[in-house]
């Protein structure tokens, strides 16, 4: 008889499209978790405005509530090593997910990775992209400055240039974040500005919906493709309509159980998986393999 | 003798833990100037502010034409014909003359289908209604209130009240900042009302204008009524001495009077002098 | 904040005795809203010049005339909000949760998207209501009670669309009807929103300086107390705005989803800063009592122009803050500028021959 | 007779297209009480914005004791001794009495290493200041300003500005909103500044205040100076007509008698009334 | 928002007529903080009980402690701002600002520490006197003046940083000394910021209630005509109290990279709004003219305990907006509730007997 896991998970704001399926993940795990006797409980930031010191404080409050387990993302190393520290330094288990790689892990001395990495999902954007044969990429960034979105677009440019094209960021102004139409239009103006601009790529779903209006509007369908990071159903619907390329997949909901499911064994039953690290992306949906994906999303856990 | 228009009975106020009016009975006659006479803080603009529906009193009642009345707000009292000049207030610095004038009763046009806001007749009766006043140099009605002397903005409420009050109006110290001439308007334009049987209640600190007006004094001290007569019933010094808060004024006029003598070397007597 | 409460509005009270009542091209000049308009013509100059040609083609006019029909139905209310002595904070969630309502009932649930959208028209009106009857019956100020709404009203969002829908965004696919009234590009570049901004504008601008109610909502930003001593029925006054402020609100909530076919819970929080700064940069004073329609649109477009227009020029975006930062300073400098110069220039009235 | 302390030399001043002064020269001495006279909206209180240093003359100029000056702000004028109540403001409601009489020049105290504001001798001056104008109720310095009435506030005012006019004390409508005490205190403490040296700029509408306290009468029409003597030598008649505008009040004063005579049945002739 | 402007404080004035000079609880229980403590016990009490035993741990209080910290070295002088009648939003901008120049300068260029320190606090001095040197020459509303330099400074800190330091967040390795004195974490938990705020509400609390100053801020937040025309110089208070709420941002900046060892561009956004939502909470007026050190500390820390309790608490995330709207609404309605029912049960003095 067990006395059941407490587990915190750190990660962004429950309202982030993104971290809404890694949620989903976490509780559903969760699920199991409480059945046992334990808990999960997840603690997200308000906002992003200040990312790094926001999550270091979070650790430091899962950490005071006497956890038998925590997972956190390595967004802010310099920022947020410290915290994490202290949780191992208390004999706390520690999975790193997200984001951080295994390097991260092993200097934490934490028990494993679980997740893609930024830079890599970018990577793999930037191949695709070289491969569809686009040349000039415009990478909208509407969150600058943040470490992760700074390193998806420096992923896709990275990308592209070993396949011989280029990639610039186009960071938006704070005034736009959250309004589809301003991203919009931003957008569009950097399209009628640029026209040797042949491809866009996205930094979440929801910017997505408004670069493939944009498109529309510069009346750029035939000429500039769409890639996004993460994706929900209206992406996929392009993908399955054709006016969208592709969309990069880290599957968030994996992470989230993943995680959860990891530490709760070993709290309970000392289980440990050799695999390290556990990657769970980047994957590429594309017209091959949208149909599959589509009901994952309807179910809120793609 | 008519039977009163409104009436007061046993009215108190509070503001928290300080009592400023204390077991208040009055009445107001159709047709009479009733000055509320006082010395400062004795408690009349918080009466009157009861009479105009902006505070209710912490106990008592009230009655219109002898049936029981009580105003959740100042709505209430001017749909019951009460117009009333606040001692504060009452117009606004960054609107116009005519629509500050109009205020919550604007007059409209039909416009096709809608009902506007009948920019020029309220600019052109507010206009003539501060003439009526004496205030001659206001010609146009867009003209912003922050732009106005101090006796300019008095004289645009008061010619709002009495404009609306249809059957009692109450001035709270209407002539405070107005000049000899514009003063004088004032109270022709409350004897003129009392003629067509309107009830008014004036609140001054200036005798000679209670004596022009008044039918019947009322006098607060310290929130208690302390004296109610008629007209002729008590002579000016007594008045005098009573808006005074009952205090005797004797030495400070002694005062002011061995000054006057100090430095112009003749006298008048200071009784006459304030 | 309060140098110019007073001193610049009664420089207008000079300014418009000398106006005769036929408007002459003297007395036009100096109408407070030409200010802002010297001020709109200057960044869009600025743009014109920089920005180079697709700034001025029908793509470019759309770009930011898209932006500001939304932002500009905000802020009109937002706008007869301040001038009444209130904020709303609240649309920055009502926004997306009217989105997520229409989404969810007339997407994941399937109903008629006409359905869809009286229940976020509901929704927007509830909110407002609510905020309203807050505001008048616990005196806590507005600030405080829409801020309490935002976060309110955003958890429920979350924690409702997470229940019903199982996620966070949720797609909408709306017939044709709907599209064309309000998910429509006129030319493949306008915004049919674009049409219901001009429709906003006619009706507030009507309540404004036409009807009564205008009168009642100066009057009650100049002086609350003096106003409700006058026989406005301020609270009544005060529930209205606000209603129609989360109407306004849910109105770009509803036509954001149909528009982007999808609902996202996190949308909309921008649209709390850049309405108020909109409405401040038109001219109407944060601290009520004085502003017009015409000033708020002109906020509006300047506002817009100046955030999109930077995209048209071939700065580093890396310095795209700095540019609008620089330019809305400078449009409020020229707005007020302009005002005091066309002061000093006008015709003088010689006091002693008028009289 | 003293050499004038202030000089004013041909001061104009407009707002935009409105001319609201039109050439004045006035001198003020030091030891006398210059009364300046006029009508609502003739440009007295322009015109001491101007000597307080609010409102900068369109042209025109300005001498102290012989020397040219030109004030850039309300403390310059204060540094020079000049001290100001305004016809509006001057006191915050929202502060204690002793803050709101000390504003800009706080009395302090040490306190170990610091100098602090020295609230319980701030509270007791004022209060101290306020019962010599006969406001007897206010004991407690700590109250907020915005619970008094509208006299009592006044009278803080006023209070402040005799306590700190070194030389020159300008008082715009004082006595408007004071009872007759309070106003009797008022004019009896113009008397003991100006016993003192002080000069003092004195507005009103009553003419019987100013024939009080008046050395000298000025009167402006229209933004002009129609009129300029000294006591004694015009008429109270003849000085209510300047104040009245110049204009005729004979009809109007004859208009209100009638009313008199129609309502009592018996008449007080109106120009002692007004 | 205007009703209580006077409502309100004028029934503190009642209330402080029956306070004697030595203080009674009678007293002390209503004076006008009473409610914001009332209001803050209230949470405090909410997140006790369903924060279970780790919320009243010191590593439970650390947690809404170090938030409070650095949020209330901010909120103090953007308290004093708006009592004066101003706000202030460029700190959003000054904290990441100054957070890169000392990672810029003592990071990437690798100067001494101190030097970074002074470089950073020099920043933010001089945003300060900018804004207040325009606020005062321009007369255009501070609220404009600053979100002109909220973008100016945040879009000239992107365009510098990538330029000298080549990345938009820089890693900052600071010595012994300074992490001792300002990114140290007392016994494994309290951040030493907390003592620095508790020098700065001394130094705040000094300026408002003891020195002259705060009458002049008082005043000019009260009515500015009436302060400038009583002879305070309205420009120079103006100019050293924008230029205060600068330094303290830059000290908030500085501090946040020493402590976590890195800067990036796009903090810091989050304290604009959250600044103000203190002061408010505390009951300083947002139209200005009044309000109290120990009003502001006890807002600050009232939004600190609501907004990290949530995490305490086993509620789903997805419904924490909620609960935080909620009890925010529920804190300020007790802090007016309980400041009437103060006012009623208070020992009647019968005025007849006064005179
Ligand atoms: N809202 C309030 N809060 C606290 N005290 C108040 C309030 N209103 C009035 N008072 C007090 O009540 C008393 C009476 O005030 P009121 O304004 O009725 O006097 P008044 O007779 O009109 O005086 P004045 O002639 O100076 O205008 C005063 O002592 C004043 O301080
Ligand atoms: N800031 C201003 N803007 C425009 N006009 C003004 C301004 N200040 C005063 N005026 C005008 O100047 C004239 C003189 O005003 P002022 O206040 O000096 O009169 P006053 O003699 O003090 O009158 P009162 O006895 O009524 O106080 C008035 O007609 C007024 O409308
Ligand atoms: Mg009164
Ligand atoms: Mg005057």
């Amino acid at each position: 008889e067990t006395k059941g896991a407490k587990i915190f998970v750190i990660g962004g704001k429950a309202d982030d499209p993104f971290w809404s399926k890694v949620k989903k993940g976490a509780d559903d795990a969760g699920k199991l978790v409480s059945e046992q006797g334990g808990s999960v409980t997840w603690l997200g930031p308000q906002n992003y405005d200040n990312l790094g010191p926001d999550a270091a404080d979070l650790i430091r409050t899962a950490l005071s509530q006497k956890p038998d387990a925590v997972v956190g993302p390595d967004w802010v190393p310099e920022a947020m090593d410290e915290a994490f520290k202290a949780v191992v330094d208390a004999k706390v288990p520690l999975i790193i997910y997200n984001a951080g790689g295994m390097d991260a892990a092993k200097k934490l001395g934490a028990m494993n990775y679980i997740g893609s990495d930024e830079y890599i999902a970018g990577v793999a954007g930037g191949e695709y992209f070289a491969k569809s044969s686009s040349k000039n990429v415009l990478c909208i960034n509407t969150l600058p400055g943040a470490a992760n979105t700074e390193s998806r677009c420096k992923g896709v440019a990275d990308g592209l240039t070993k396949g011989g094209g280029k990639s610039t960021q186009l960071p938006l102004p704070s005034t736009s974040f959250g309004n589809p139409t301003a991203v919009a239009q931003a957008i569009k103006a950097a399209l009628l500005k640029d026209t040797t601009v042949d491809g866009l790529v996205t930094i979440s779903a929801g910017d997505a919906n408004s670069a493939a209006n944009a498109i529309t509007q510069a009346g750029a369908a035939d000429k500039v493709k769409l890639g996004t990071f993460d994706m929900d159903e209206s992406t996929l619907q392009r993908i399955k309509d054709g006016t969208q390329l592709f969309a990069i997949d880290q599957q968030p909901y994996l992470q989230g159980y993943l995680a959860v499911s990891l530490l709760n064994t070993y709290v309970n039953f000392g289980l440990d998986l050799p695999t390290k690290p556990v990657l769970t992306g980047p994957g590429i949906v594309d017209a091959s393999n949208v149909e599959a994906t589509l009901n994952g999303v309807a179910a809120g856990a793609r | 003798m008519t039977s009163p228009l409104l009436k007061l009975t046993q009215i108190n106020k509070s503001f928290g833990p300080i009592d400023v009016l204390n077991d208040i009975s009055l009445e107001v006659k159709a047709g009479e100037v009733l000055c509320l006479l006082g010395d400062n803080g004795a408690g009349k603009s918080t009466l009157i502010k009861i009479l105009s529906g902006v505070h209710k009193p912490t106990s008592g009642s009230m009655e219109i034409n002898g049936n029981a009345i009580a105003f959740d707000s100042p709505r209430d009292a001017s749909d019951n014909g009460i117009a009333t000049v606040h001692q504060f207030g009452g117009t606004f610095p960054l609107m116009s003359i005519g629509r500050s004038f109009f205020v919550g009763a604007e007059p409209t046009k039909r416009w096709g289908p809608f009902t506007i806001y009948d920019r020029s007749r309220a600019n052109e009766i507010a206009v003539r209604e501060m003439r009526e006043l004496g205030i001659t140099r206001i010609d146009d009605g867009d003209r912003l209130v922050g732009g106005l002397s101090g006796g300019e903005r008095q004289a645009l409420a008061i010619a709002r009240a009495v404009h609306f009050g249809a059957k009692l109006l109450i001035l709270d110290e209407p002539t405070a900042a107005l000049g000899v001439k514009e003063a004088a308007h004032v109270l022709r334009i409350v004897l003129q009302a009392r003629q067509k049987g309107i009830a008014v209640v004036f609140i001054t600190h200036n005798v000679i204008h209670a004596l022009t007006v008044g039918d019947h004094f009322a006098v607060l001290i310290h929130g208690s009524k302390a004296a109610d007569f008629r007209k002729g019933e008590k002579s000016r010094e007594e008045i005098t001495d009573l808006m005074a808060g009952g205090e005797q004024m004797a030495e400070l006029e002694a005062e002011i009077e061995s000054y006057m003598v100090a430095s112009t070397g003749h006298s008048e007597p200071a009784r006459q002098a304030l | 904040m309060k140098t110019q409460t007073l001193a610049q509005p009664l420089e207008r009270g000079v300014a418009s005795t000398s106006t005769t009542s036929r408007p002459s091209i003297g007395s036009l000049l100096r109408r407070p809203e030409m200010g802002s308009l010297i001020g709109l013509i200057i960044v869009f100059a600025f743009f014109s010049v920089f920005g180079g040609t697709s700034f001025l083609t029908s793509g470019g006019a759309a770009s930011w005339l898209n932006v500001a029909s939304e932002l500009g139905i905000i802020a009109l209310p937002i706008g007869l909000l301040m001038i009444a002595g209130h904020l709303d904070l609240s649309v920055g969630s009502v926004i997306p949760a009217s989105s997520m309502m229409i989404a969810i009932v007339s997407g994941h649930y399937g109903a008629p998207i006409i359905v869809g959208i009286l229940a976020a028209l509901c929704l927007g009106l509830a909110v407002g209501f609510i905020n309203g009857l807050l505001v008048i019956r616990t005196r806590v100020p507005s600030f405080v009670v829409t801020l309490a709404t935002l976060f309110a009203v955003a958890g429920l969002t979350l924690g409702l669309s997470v229940i019903l829908a199982g996620s966070t965004s949720v797609a909408l696919k709306s017939g044709p009807v709907a599209k064309l009234l309000l998910g429509q590009f006129v030319g493949g570049k306008f915004q049919v929103t674009l049409f219901w901004w001009i429709a906003f504008i006619v009706i507030v601008g009507f309540i404004l300086n036409l009807s009564r109610y205008g009168n009642w909502i100066l009057a009650m930003g100049g002086d609350q107390i003096s106003a409700r001593n006058a026989g406005i029925p301020t609270e009544r006054l005060t529930i209205a705005l606000f209603t129609g402020s989360g109407l306004c609100a849910a109105f770009v909530g509803l036509s954001q989803a149909i528009l982007y076919n999808s609902a996202q819970v996190a949308a909309g929080q921008s649209f709390i800063f850049n309405s108020i700064i909109a409405v401040v940069i038109g001219g109407v004073l944060l601290t009520g009592g004085y502003g017009s329609v015409v000033g708020i649109v002109l906020g509006t477009l300047t506002f817009s122009v100046v955030n999109q227009g930077i995209f048209y020029t071939g700065f580093d975006a890396n310095w795209a803050s700095l540019i609008i930062g620089v330019l809305l300073l400078a449009a409020v400098l020229m707005n007020n500028t302009f005002r005091t110069m066309a002061l000093t220039y006008a015709p003088r009235a010689k006091r002693g021959t008028r009289s």
